[in-house]
């Protein structure tokens, strides 16, 4: 049952060193806010499970919390390259990672597997490719009627999955809309979850059919207003494309991103701190 | 070519929004994939089906999304569905008639690479991997590839096959039991490459005005074979160029503007 | 791509002899109207799939169109039997009709197959059950990574879909909410399709992430103005649960059930007479 | 016994009300076990989240549905979504922890059929099959089983077998791998039976006021097992009856009106 606390207590409460922890949203929801918590907190060691790591995996790998991350597309999307992951794959810094790759459909398959408690996922994918010499994790089995070849990848089943959703009730029942991704699946594959919100309400007013998580499957809901910046929450405010350009040259040298995640994330008490932080910084440049 | 009036990646954009026909459904990659898919909406092609990985079916944005998640995205389509379902019920399902991908290298079978280069455990350059590509390339009715013609790309051996086009060439994707057709045209800066019919070798068959087949031969990193018969790309039009530089325009301001 | 047309039109384009036709709904959104009229056209020799056969699966058997029915719940929801199903199945009147009976998450992992274009759906079910002895189309499989043993069904793929939904707009999208069953798998997992909707309109006005078939994955849309009565269709009327109960005396004799056919679904040109047609004859009572 | 101020099946539905502890998750079967439900939430268990098979989960209707996929259920839902999804991701996730099933026929071991009565192929009386009886029973924390006690359902050896309670007792269930605890209570409009710890069959563990351990027995298809110390089960309090009697007129007018 979710208990609605601060982000700080869900972080240091959930997340252990060492635990498999996934921090998903494609491109919409991404809970930034929680990511800095995590490295607030130095959490140690953890594999970081994501489709899309962006620039929240980008700071959580050069502030060294991440031992593994498994993933499908690691990029800034629209900019190019996290240079965080590559100088952590290419040398080590500032520790070795190792890395499990998948295709996106594999990931979808892997997260749906563990929401239905599946052991592993089935999909018409991955024949052919290069991934498979790689990624031990991808096999293949035939089906028992047609005999068609079909791949199999194991269910993820994080120990903790965190996402940003637009609102909560008092209850903890969480309501998300827009680009929907592939939340619902990690947090109900996950053993705990936490779940930041824009705002807690009286009442979701929840259109039907939508994407409802009940707070009986959560772990903690924690109101962060703007909690997915850079990225963006429909319907409250737009992803900040300027800040995603912007971070290529705070991420490209150790030196430079050292000092903004130690003003701006290390430096600062909260998500409302490190905004103001930011703000203060840019007005400045 | 400054003097012709447009850029080369302009023509590139233009030649490959020609090849989109009214009405397909076409599952769009980011970058050059989305501004030529979004030219075609906005001219010959008004009634394309834009499908994002993101989920969003039908998507009408008025500026280039910088990441196939924008809100633009979801709040102008018909239908947003979860990752899941957008890979399974509508990819997989080889619901899709046309995909559109770019790449960082690309072989004589039109297989493509966007993982490493150099090694996979110690690699040269890191890039972001396959995505959703391998799906598209694999389960789309036909695919189109876009990159810019050099030797750094167009590789006699890619470093890492992320997804695939004719694999050995010949009859080998269909052995695979890969249900596409796979790659039927890659556009370039320089030209247009179609897979002969038989040993399915990229085959240079259009250059774009001002282009020498020299040129795209010695940009080529494997001996390519052009068709007897090479036709000229057809310059873009005025509407054409003035569409997409608006396009741009508008997608610049709109990504400057949120901060 | 959807062609608006009338129903009759519809049905004789889209439902053959010997077709494969799921009629889906989940007590909500039967599409009545359409199983009628592919009484009055007389189709033969049809396997019907459904997950929970009801009232208008007893009209089809009764009146012979079924050679075949695939079916997980064959009942009158909180009232009892179908007694055409049972005469058909313990009598083999008016013909005998082969059965394949399944669980209702086999049947549902079965339709998401034929969705995903996978050659067979996996569950964890069926263990020690009878089905198994009884249908040949349950087999298992071993997990790659565990060895867990896996339930396996292959895929629905129906020669045609039939539903009902509330809204389509003038392009053929269609809009449905509530309870959605499994009808937007029945549906992409059909090779032709036909959605029967309470009203078309200008525009869906679609919530986020609500329920819609685009038209381009439909064949025909036909406007059927309370086309899932007795059956309900929410926002436009409530379940007509005095129907459901009338039925049992209806369907209970082969004589009975003959006359209601034959005055009100034969005898009518389509399910607005079929309407009148009953008032009147309920109104005489 | 109209003369105890109740009838037996308000006993028995009164009797599998008290076994729902507040908070619990109860994927709910329709008839009897959805009246039991509907009476806990409306008396000592406000906070039970009722799941229905048709999708909707926390559904709080204030009449009872005559289906399971009533308007009344998904209208007061917190949550209503397909059918794939409630069995995949709510049910077979493990994620229920309490499943409430009415059955025709039912063997010492709690096994229970709702299928056929007679052969399979050529059955005396076709009923309506599995349903989501089979996962409920595979997959909740634990089963409540309520039907009405005699010969006809209480049988030595079913003609079906369609969803597992503990099979061949002992510890077949778990041998099999289904993660269910299995059935913990069997109510009736007799009494009450629980598993054997260790054998898993059925013992009569209480009695509802003015019923014999004899007439149980004698009800019952098989040498049914009497527990030493007999409990009686507490009669309906007066709050319990009014508040099933209620929720029964408000169903009844409901139903009747909707013509």
């Amino acid at each position: 049952m979710a208990q609605i606390i601060s982000l700080s207590e869900a972080i240091r409460e959930t997340v252990r060193d060492g635990d498999t922890v996934a921090l998903e949203g494609f491109t919409h929801l991404i809970p930034f806010a929680a990511g800095h918590e995590i490295i607030r907190q130095a959490k140690r060691d953890l594999t970081v499970i994501r489709m899309t790591p962006d620039l929240v995996y980008d700071q959580l790998i050069g502030a060294g919390c991440v031992r593994k991350i498994v993933f499908s597309w690691g990029g800034n999307p629209g900019v190019g390259s996290l240079h965080r992951l590559r100088d952590a794959v290419e040398n080590g810094w500032p520790r070795t990672i190792e890395i499990e790759e998948h295709a996106h459909a594999g990931m979808a398959a892997a997260y749906s597997a563990g929401a239905a408690n599946l052991p592993f996922g089935m999909l018409r994918g991955y024949i052919g490719t290069d991934l498979v010499k790689y990624n031990q994790r991808i096999k293949f089995i035939d089906c028992p009627f047609t005999g068609q070849k079909l791949a199999a990848i194991p269910a993820h089943r994080p120990d903790v999955t965190i996402i940003h959703a637009q609102k909560a009730d008092r209850q903890g029942n969480v309501l998300m809309w827009g680009v929907v991704g592939v939340q619902k699946e990690a947090v109900l594959a996950a053993r705990r979850s936490i779940v930041t919100v824009e705002e807690i309400v009286d009442d979701l007013q929840a259109p039907p059919n939508s994407v409802v998580l009940p707070a009986w499957v959560l772990s903690a809901v924690c109101e962060v207003k703007g909690g997915a910046f850079p990225s963006y929450a429909q319907g409250y405010y737009q992803r900040d494309n300027a800040f995603y350009k912007a971070w290529d040259a705070i991420a490209r040298e150790r030196d430079a991103f050292k000092t903004w995640i130690g003003r701006h994330v290390l430096g600062t008490k909260n998500f409302a701190e490190f905004k103001q932080s930011l703000e203060a910084a840019t007005s400045h440049a | 070519m400054p003097d012709a009036g447009y850029t080369s990646d302009e023509m590139m954009t233009i030649a490959a929004a020609r090849m989109i026909r009214d009405g397909v459904t076409l599952f769009v990659g980011i970058g050059l994939p989305s501004a030529a898919a979004n030219l075609a909406r906005l001219t010959h092609a008004p009634n394309t089906v834009l499908i994002y990985e993101s989920g969003t079916i039908g998507a009408k944005p008025s500026v280039l999304p910088l990441s196939i998640g924008d809100g633009e995205l979801s709040e102008t389509a018909d239908a947003v569905v979860s990752i899941p379902e957008i890979f399974s019920y509508w990819l997989q399902a080889g619901r899709i008639g046309l995909g559109f991908l770019g790449a960082a290298q690309i072989d004589k079978y039109a297989n493509i690479n966007s993982t490493v280069i150099g090694g996979y455990n110690k690699p040269k350059v890191r890039l972001p991997g396959a995505g959703g590509a391998q799906e598209i390339a694999a389960f789309c009715g036909e695919v189109l590839i876009t990159l810019r013609h050099n030797n750094r790309a167009f590789v006699n051996k890619l470093d890492f096959l992320t997804s695939g086009g004719y694999f050995e060439g010949g009859d080998s994707r269909q052995k695979l039991g890969l249900p596409g057709k796979g790659p039927t045209n890659v556009i370039t800066d320089l030209g247009i490459l179609t897979p002969d019919p038989v040993t399915k070798e990229l085959t240079l068959t259009s250059l774009h005005p001002g282009i020498t087949a020299e040129q795209a031969v010695a940009a080529t990193g494997w001996p390519l074979k052009v068709a007897a018969k090479l036709d000229t790309t057809a310059p873009p039009s005025p509407d054409e160029l003035r569409t997409l530089r608006d396009l741009n325009e508008r997608t610049a301001r709109a990504h400057a503007g949120q901060a």
